[in-house]
């Protein structure tokens, strides 16, 4: 069964990868399998300096999801380039990096400093981080910021661009051809729905930021929803996630539009998730009568 | 640190709310050291529960939990009944250090759930020569547990918050200047924790912290605490559960 | 234990009733328990004329949710007034009418039409419904077209009117404004997120109308959220709904803000959950150091 | 209808993937008719699952239940061990009408897991003195089920999609001419019942709709079908899931 992607800069064995701060730099996961079986690695988010995040409780369990409020803690973009990437490029898989920032000023610099990292294959732009107080939020709502941050950042590098959609919109299609037309090279979606949970016997939201992002099972049918409305108007690739648990998850993504996937929360459920997957997605595809990934991606769009 | 099933062999309540279980296998048992933890999965629960190990019997491959009924998860946990299978992650995070080398008697201070991990690393002090004395403090009568184990181990000074048994008052309460010991272990609610660690600002001691979790294994950056130096956060589960008392800001 | 809440045209001896559609108009429900027992009803959606509703399948099940694209089959509101009013006025209950359309036109005249009706104390103005293509997903995302249809309808009648917002934004705050300054009596919120599932073997959206909307305990956190961030800003009251299964999540939505629930999708789970919840809910409140459900009103989000 | 906690009492597997199961209470089995079904909720599935009723013993108090592992619900059910507590609502929905003095023989056609509520009708039929015969469609020989138990109430002709066990083919090419009947009732995948009540549009019958249900009871409007009178859609759950195979529209 053939399992290959072929994406603007990434060139994926298969289309399983983990989804950006759920698998910190690999280094974790990498006591428990090999990471050359991935397809990629989303690392967690950079921004230019360094990034303590925000008060613990920093996440809650919710009915088949959880709420996190990180806070896009990381050590910066030159530790990362320094220590982390070296890591991951011992393994062969490719590599992608999430870029955060509060300014634009802030993703355009690190921006450019992963464009001099040759190990680093393509960006996914994180304008829709809803734990950072100071812009993020703004710019994954506001069609014209998308479009601003993902010229700037187009500009500053040559890699290819992957923008990754916030789900608390009104309109996902008009975010998704606002970062077409500026450019970007693909889509990354869903980041997490904005969320709160209450602390009954303190009488407080639980999440120290009080709201945080929900991801997890919960969320699937409302990314499945997005990916098919975008992928129904937009000619870009589409790397999808939320709530991805098992293979039969994987293609019901593919099938709405995905070209490819990424696993966030169910890591934390079971470290083995996605070589599992990745085992299960050949039987998986022949069940439903599917000769290859290629094959399966957007059946359920244009019929 | 593995993904594996333990399977469990025995359970009972010992006391309110309070599960005793012994999980066997193959490896956890073969390697686990006081202080860490295992990181159990339960059927429709997004994320797993972290649980101390009270214990460890390397040749019958089992180790010992304690825990409490505190919600959903623990009360659905506290339902399995021996054979059942426990998807279980561990041993999780760093241990207790001690070197038996520079210490002779030694403080365990453990506050209601927190008391277990104290049980596994008292056994193995004691095994080693080490003088035990251990504080143990609880709500109320039908919550102490373990006193008889502690006792086993050394001189035992039970504490209940409503002095419904052994001594009234916290653990902290207790704790004068009689006391002679080269260091301290402490785990228990952080309320406690605070209290104590600024109580015996000027002895050497760990601490053994609690946080939410996400991964459990280091990846998430969830269950961080603040440091005193220039290491910033340090996460819990990872870098942790145990720190030196005087390096975190509780 | 006091549980009344006294809301605008509503007198609730206790703050929970069955959320719109999830109840039909209580005659089913009134096989397995005294209708008398709720605080209120909410009706199912009243269209000016009958309306048949979406193709078949109509509901599809989630992780901890469900998907529904019922398409506001009704019977039209002159039947309802005929048929079912008459049946839940038998009930020491209040009865809220749930208003629906596809042009201002016939808001209007649903609203005209129950006006006329004592039984009926209070609208609840469905903008949100996200299964009608003609309109009603325009309305509840677009505040300058919640604020005229809320006009309208508040032209039209001098009951209490309580608009139902739609999840499905960018920004709840400025619907809840938005309405509040067309002269809104309150808020019930949240209606479904809109959502998809395909179905593997055939290769399609399982739900006929595509996509559906996603209700149950998976959205519970989005719902606390919003309703936490309008208390904070708006000084209307709110019905709060979705995801509520027990009297600890009656609780959560009080302290989050909502002066009154509603039960949805936990009917279908068990019929019998209301009654359950009523009678639970002393305890809990009991149980965190409330004396009464006023006292617990927003109690998370001004400290 | 009302909810109820049925008691397990049997449960065995009787073909592929196909499990029958006793259930036993006080209410539900000494009400319920053919054609009618109940709805069964499982742990952590937002929605329940409707089943229909095989056969009721109201003596033993005992109700049969047949059903196909299907997805995930029904696997989680297939799992259940005797002694375990159901949580049903039920009897739902209308049974097969029937009179018996305006009928002397009738047919049952039954497909894949649509045999099941045909087997208590006629057994019902059978008691008072109506003829009947059966014809029991199954995709292959491993999924046969209950032709013994047909075989007690009159004629029953087994039918394979693949001829790997009785006669070859689909249950509508069974019915020939020579078949001489007053009424005929039928269950199963919705292609057959198509193809069944268009071959026998000349002849009075009813059948048992399947549709995805929300409340169950008539409330949501989720499971409708149209009909082919003023009636506009009905409810599958409350008005059916039997018709007259004449009135809806499949
Ligand atoms: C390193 C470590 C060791 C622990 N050892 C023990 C032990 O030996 N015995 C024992 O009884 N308890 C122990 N705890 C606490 C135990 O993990 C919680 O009581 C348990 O997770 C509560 O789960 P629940 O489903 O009952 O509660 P819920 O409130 O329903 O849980 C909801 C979420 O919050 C998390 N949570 C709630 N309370 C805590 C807490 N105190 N610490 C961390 N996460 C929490 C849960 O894991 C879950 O993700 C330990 C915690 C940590 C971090
Ligand atoms: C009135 C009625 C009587 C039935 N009687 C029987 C019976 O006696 N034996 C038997 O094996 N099956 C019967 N079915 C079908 C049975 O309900 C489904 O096979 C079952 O719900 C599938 O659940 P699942 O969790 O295995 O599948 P999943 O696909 O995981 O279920 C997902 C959702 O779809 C619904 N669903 C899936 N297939 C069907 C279907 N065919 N009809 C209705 N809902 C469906 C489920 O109830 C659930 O809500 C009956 C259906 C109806 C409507
Ligand atoms: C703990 C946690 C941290 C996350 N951190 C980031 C991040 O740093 N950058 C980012 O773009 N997305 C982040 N996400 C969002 C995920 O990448 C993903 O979009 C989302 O969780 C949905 O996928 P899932 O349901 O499989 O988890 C984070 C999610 C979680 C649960
Ligand atoms: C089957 C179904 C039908 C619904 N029909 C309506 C409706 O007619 N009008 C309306 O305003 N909301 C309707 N809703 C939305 C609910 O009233 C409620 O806002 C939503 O389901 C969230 O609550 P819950 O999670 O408790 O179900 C419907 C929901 C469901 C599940
Ligand atoms: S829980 Fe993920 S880093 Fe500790
Ligand atoms: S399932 Fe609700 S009306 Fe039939």
């Amino acid at each position: 069964m053939d399992l290959q992607v072929k994406l603007p800069g990434l060139n994926l064995k298969n289309p399983v990868m983990p989804a950006s701060g759920c698998f910190g730099f690999g280094k974790e996961y990498s006591r428990f399998y090999d990471l050359s079986l991935l397809g990629a690695v989303m690392m967690k988010a950079a921004t230019g300096t360094e990034r303590l995040g925000n008060p613990t409780p920093r996440v809650a369990e919710t009915s088949s999801g959880m709420l996190n409020a990180i806070g896009l803690q990381n050590p910066g973009v030159d530790k990362i380039i320094a220590e982390e990437v070296p890591f991951l490029a011992q393994y062969d898989t490719e590599i992608i990096a999430n870029i955060a920032g509060s300014t634009i000023e802030e993703y355009k610099e690190v921006a450019k400093k992963f464009n001099d990292a040759p190990e680093v294959k393509a960006f996914e732009l994180n304008i829709s981080c809803p734990n950072v107080k100071e812009g993020g939020i703004q710019f994954g709502t506001d069609p014209d910021m998308a479009k601003e941050v993902t010229t700037i950042v187009k500009r500053a590098s040559d890699k290819p661009v992957y923008v990754k959609l916030s789900p608390n919109v009104s309109n996902i299609v008009a975010m998704a051809k606002a970062v077409e037309e500026a450019g970007a090279d693909g889509l990354t979606m869903i980041n997490t729905l904005t969320g709160m949970q209450i602390h009954l016997p303190s009488r407080r939201p639980l999440i120290a930021n009080k709201t945080g992002g929900l991801s997890g099972a919960a969320i699937k049918p409302i990314a499945i929803r997005m990916i098919y409305e975008v992928r129904e108007q937009v000619n870009l690739p589409i790397i999808g996630m939320g709530g991805i648990e098992t293979a039969e998850d994987v293609l019901e993504f593919l099938l709405a539009g995905a070209n490819a996937v990424a696993v966030g929360t169910a890591n934390f459920q079971n470290p083995l998730v996605m070589p599992e997957i990745i085992n299960e997605l050949p039987k998986t595809l022949e069940k439903y009568g599917f000769s290859s990934v290629h094959d399966a991606i957007g059946k359920a769009v244009f019929v | 640190m593995r993904k594996v099933e333990m399977k469990l062999v025995y359970a009972r309540q010992i006391a309110e709310d309070t599960i005793e279980m012994k999980l066997e296998d193959n490896y956890i048992t073969q390697i686990a050291e006081p202080g860490q933890f295992i990181y159990i999965a339960l059927p429709n629960f997004t994320l797993r529960r972290p649980i101390s190990i009270a214990d460890v019997d390397r040749e019958q491959k089992q180790l010992t939990i304690l825990f409490k009924i505190f919600g959903r998860g623990t009360a659905s946990f506290a339902a399995y009944e021996p054979g059942m299978i426990v998807d279980c992650i561990g041993p999780n995070g760093n241990g207790f250090p001690f070197d038996t080398d520079k210490m002779e008697k030694v403080l365990l201070i453990g506050g209601g759930i927190g008391v277990p991990p104290l049980y596994y690393l008292g056994k193995k002090l004691k095994s080693k020569g080490i003088e035990v004395t251990s504080i143990l403090g609880y709500q109320t009568a039908a919550q102490v547990f373990y006193e008889e184990e502690f006792n086993q181990l050394g001189e035992t000074i039970v504490v209940t918050d409503d002095g419904s048994y052994g001594e009234k008052g916290y653990v902290t309460d207790i704790i004068t200047d009689s006391f002679n010991f080269d260091l301290y272990y402490s785990c228990g609610p952080t309320g406690m924790l605070r209290a104590l660690t600024s109580k015996l600002q000027d002895k050497k001691g760990y601490i053994s912290l609690e946080e939410r979790m996400g991964c459990g294994v280091g990846a998430c950056a969830a269950c961080v605490v603040s440091t005193k130096n220039e290491q910033g956060y340090l996460k819990i589960c990872h870098d942790g559960p145990v720190f030196p008392a005087k390096e975190v800001i509780l």
